[in-house]
């Protein structure tokens, strides 16, 4: 029974890894997780300089799902080298950083900084990120912005380079071709869907910041959507990601054509949903006569020529 | 901490709006400190999140919270059965023994309706040679719960149970007749209220203590929500499920 | 106290109407539904000719939500006009006729001969639909075809004009802006979200099109995020729509600056779900000294300067 | 057609996995018929959808559904307990008597596994002097209930009670061996079983209704999500909710 998927040079032990901002850096469970038994852990989104993030409050539940707006808190990246990156380490699993910045240079740096870092294994390319140069407008949202932010990174690494897309646009797989033309070797299939939510009494936000990342079991159909799209546009890897909680939902976006999957809001409920989830899909497999989790990879039978827009729903 | 299934022993009716649920843990049980929270998953579906809950006692195998109806969890949580089970984890966040120096002589307990979750099992385990001393706030008598305290002293806003007004005004009476010797605060309940007394204890010069409340996704400090501002010392802010809920109340700013 | 609402030349008896699509004609629920107690009823999607719509399966329930491609089945606007029209005149409410076409020619056609039609109060204009001539991309994720829509039909109508937008754009706003532009005197904000499920046993997808519309409380927060984008950005009303279950989900979108909402699934499980929250938000504005429902609207209290993208969540 | 808040009279086990709910509905026990359905929503948040079962039974003022534990809303419908209240929508749907003429001697249910919900209802309404003969198949015993069923005749596909085989075999030996006097069939369960039924009655020129089951948002017409091909007649598709449940099974296309 093969679990393991490679991406470019690194072997990742399963398919099944843990979301970026949803798992800390890997040190904050180790009484109720073994961290080796996951795929691979992304990171919270690291920035050049520490961030103390969004005032409170970052979170509020909604009807099956919730919404953040954490500010990308984070230790930064020097810290994360010499605080967290040590312990990392020490598991038997793969650890690719996740990278934020409010500039082309910013996130180049940071880049180059882990890149020399052993113990990083890949990067994921968190580009939900304000360009603070066009007035704070996402990179995401920018196609031209996406296909450079790609292109200068890749000059910079050998590991693998992942990006992570937003599904707030109009056409995801525009983005995502843009990635692969510039030498991605891998995309991140969705970050979280803009959402609000009021509370009628004081008549504010419930989040600080007015608007926030709405996830969990909610957003699954829409990152289903999104990553159908993009897996019959391009031809390299595509990470799924958005409500997966059960082996079922994992093997959902398999199904549609995931190469691997992260658990995001999950890991709230049940730190060991990843653990849970890479038995429950190698057991299915098994069950059902295959060798290779890779069997499931792009099987949907479907009879839709499809162009993902609005049809006469 | 631990991730357990465990199983409702029982429930009892403390007031005619708050629970008690009783359920056994072996684990928590011998682990858990007085201040300390459980992360309730109370239905496989929905709401989606856990619910925090404060310790409110131990009693051999058998571990206890307190709670009131509010929403959807409370709701769908008041609904179980003795024998049923529940997905508990804990004990998460900081607590109240391991915090406090021993510089002080009366321990002040101030409550704010449900917010006296923490103090019967603090009381329990509360060192021998210190005044102990309760003070319980809330709107009615429904919602004052007096069980396992010690020197309960109650206020409700209608005047329904004890004195009439707030808990605050009743503190400021009892301490300008007849000030505990050397106190210290340990505060738990809405924040307003916590707010005043702080800022009183502040006047008298007293250390003050409050176990922090805010909305967490995950309890265990994974998802960085729970954030709450600082006034002193180099971070701008905190996590309350991880490095409280218990701050120091002039280290923190209330919202 | 004051409920009704006043669009162009129509004055609706009260704020709340039941959306596009989830309240047949109107003649489906007479038994348990007093439809005069609603503010007004958009119909089903009309097109020219009838049309059978999809096969089956056409919906699956999803977390707390659900997934439709029902293809726009319906009666055709001529047989709209002879069987379904004259019941639904009886009624103390306003119709407001839905129109759905796949060429700019077809929305002009299905509009003029309803707008002949007495008991017609006015138009919204499902613009989520495949454009034959142009292979079937969505006109409602072309800001130019919008454009001309609206143009087309403001010249061809004195009646309110509501476009309805889509919610599965980069920028709903730029959409409104068009619209706005042309002279449309409302928009209807959202329309369904476009996602997907699977059936991991026959691998295939759950619904008959593979992609659906993602309706129900799960995409509440997407809604209100899309309002408050749509409110900022235009003068005319915004009429919300998505998850609205209780009188507090509409209360939400009033706050965020809704001047009308829509109820739409919780119509399938409660198709009283319109009066309960007439009453419900009436019974609110009541108890807190509000003698107008329109107290409410755009009452939100929020400190961001907000560019409605991702921001640093 | 009306939406009630009722009442949950009892449960009973009729098997190890299939359940009775009895509840209280003055308005549905006067206004039902056989193989009429109602929506039934189990919670107030999750599901989100009403889940339709089949009208089993009427007594008195007490209606009555089976149903086994598959999913989400039959695992709530089950934690239910006597008392309860359950938001019933019905009786949705058009029913057995309404839709069959005269002109036949034997009734034949068949009912797959829990299809033969609607049956004990039908054969209590049944008019007199008609023959009835019931079959029912199901994958093992757990599986076969015989409440409220006449002449009930059983095939079980793991042979764990009654005929080992489907319920096709069973009745096609039957049929072979002592046909019943001109015909008519009921059919309810799943499509697969109900397609083979029904071809068999073709051929042996009987007429053939089926209840059909098929994923509903709104349980009344208002969604137009349950749509099913028809072979005969103008239309295209036919809305299960509405204009079925039951059809004649040679004017649908069998999924
Ligand atoms: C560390 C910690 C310890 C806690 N200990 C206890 C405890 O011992 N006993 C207890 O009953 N609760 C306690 N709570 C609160 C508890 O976790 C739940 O938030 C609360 O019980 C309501 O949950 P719900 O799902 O029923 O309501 P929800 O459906 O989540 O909320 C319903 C409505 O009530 C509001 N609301 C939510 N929580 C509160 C609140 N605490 N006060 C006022 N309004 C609120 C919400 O904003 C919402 O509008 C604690 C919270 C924390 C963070
Ligand atoms: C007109 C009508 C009458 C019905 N009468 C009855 C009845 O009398 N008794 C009864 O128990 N059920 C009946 N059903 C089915 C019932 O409505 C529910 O679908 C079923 O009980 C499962 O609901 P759930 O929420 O537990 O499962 P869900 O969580 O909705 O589904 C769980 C899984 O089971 C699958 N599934 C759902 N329904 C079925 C099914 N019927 N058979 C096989 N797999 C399924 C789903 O695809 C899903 O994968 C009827 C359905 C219709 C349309
Ligand atoms: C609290 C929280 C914090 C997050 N922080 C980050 C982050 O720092 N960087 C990032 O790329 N994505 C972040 N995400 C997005 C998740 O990685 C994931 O893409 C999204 O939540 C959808 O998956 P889910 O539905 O499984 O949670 C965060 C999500 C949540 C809920
Ligand atoms: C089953 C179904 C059918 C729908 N049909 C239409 C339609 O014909 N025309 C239209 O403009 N919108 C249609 N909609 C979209 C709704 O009008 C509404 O915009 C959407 O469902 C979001 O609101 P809700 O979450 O309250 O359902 C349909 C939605 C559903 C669920
Ligand atoms: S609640 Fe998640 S970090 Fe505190
Ligand atoms: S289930 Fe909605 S029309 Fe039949």
């Amino acid at each position: 029974m093969i679990e393991s998927f490679k991406l470019r040079n690194v072997e990742f032990n399963n398919r099944i890894l843990v979301a970026s901002g949803t798992f800390g850096y890997g040190d904050e469970v180790p009484d109720l997780v073994d961290i080796s038994q996951l795929g691979g852990i992304m990171t919270k989104s690291l920035s050049m300089k520490p961030r103390d993030g969004n005032p409170n409050p970052r979170i509020t539940e909604t009807a099956s799902g919730m919404l953040n707006s954490i500010g990308l808190a984070n230790i930064g990246v020097h810290k994360f080298i010499s605080d967290k990156l040590p312990t990392l380490k020490k598991h038997d699993t793969k650890v690719i950083a996740n990278i934020a910045a409010s500039s082309v240079e910013e996130y180049c740096s940071v880049l180059e900084l882990l890149d020399a870092q052993e113990g990083v294994h890949g990067f994921e390319i968190n580009v939900s990120c304000p360009n603070v140069k066009e007035g704070g407008l996402s990179f995401g949202t920018d196609v031209t912005l996406v296909t450079r932010i790609t292109k200068e990174l890749r000059q910079r690494t050998n590991k693998p380079l992942i990006i992570k897309l937003t599904p707030n646009v109009t056409h995801i797989s525009e983005f995502a071709r843009a990635c692969e033309a510039e030498g991605a070797d891998a995309v991140s299939v969705i970050n979280t869907v803009i959402g609000m939510a009021v509370n009628i009494h004081k008549r504010t936000p419930k989040i600080a910041t007015t608007t926030g990342g709405l996830s969990g079991p909610a957003v699954k159909p829409i990152a289903l959507a999104k990553v159908y799209e993009t897996v019959n546009a391009v031809k390299i890897p595509v990470i799924g990601i958005g409500g997966i909680v059960t082996w079922e939902d994992a093997v959902e976006f398999f199904i549609v054509g995931a190469s691997m999957v992260q658990i995001g809001t999950a890991n709230f409920i049940n730190p060991s949903t990843g653990i849970t989830i890479a038995h429950g899909v190698k057991e299915f497999c098994e069950k059902n006569g295959m060798d290779n989790v890779g069997s499931l990879v792009k099987t949907l039978q479907t009879n839709r020529t499809i162009s993902i827009v609005d049809s006469w729903l | 901490m631990k991730q357990e299934l465990v199983q409702i022993h029982s429930f009892e009716c403390l007031t005619a709006e708050i629970l008690e649920l009783t359920f056994i843990s072996e684990y928590l049980s011998t682990h858990a400190q007085p201040g300390q929270f459980v992360n309730i998953r109370v239905d496989n579906n929905f709401p989606l999140l856990r619910r925090p809950f404060s310790i409110f006692n131990i009693d051999e195998n058998k571990v206890s919270i307190v709670f009131n109806v509010i929403g959807t969890g409370t709701k769908v949580l008041a609904r179980k059965r003795k024998g049923d089970t529940i997905d508990v984890v804990g004990p998460c966040g900081n607590d109240f023994l391991s915090l406090a120096d021993d510089s002080f002589d009366t321990a002040v307990f101030v409550g704010g309706g449900i917010g006296i979750a923490p103090f019967p099992f603090l009381t329990k385990r509360y060192p021998a040679g210190k005044e102990i001393i309760t003070y319980v706030g809330g709107r009615q008598k429904e919602l004052i719960v007096e069980k396992g305290l010690k020197n309960a002293k109650i206020a409700t806003d209608d005047g329904s149970m004890g004195f009439h007004g707030t808990v605050l005004e009743l503190i400021k009476n009892d301490f300008s007749t007849n000030a505990p010797k050397n106190p210290r605060f340990f505060l738990c309940g809405p924040n307003r209220m916590m707010k005043v007394v702080a800022e009183f204890a502040k006047e008298i010069g007293a250390t003050c203590y409050a176990s922090l409340e805010c909305d967490m996704a995950c309890g265990i400090g994974l998802c960085q929500g729970c954030n709450i501002e600082m006034v002193t010392g180099d971070k701008k802010y905190r996590l309350v499920c991880k490095e409280g809920t218990i701050f120091e109340t002039q280290s923190v700013k209330f919202s």
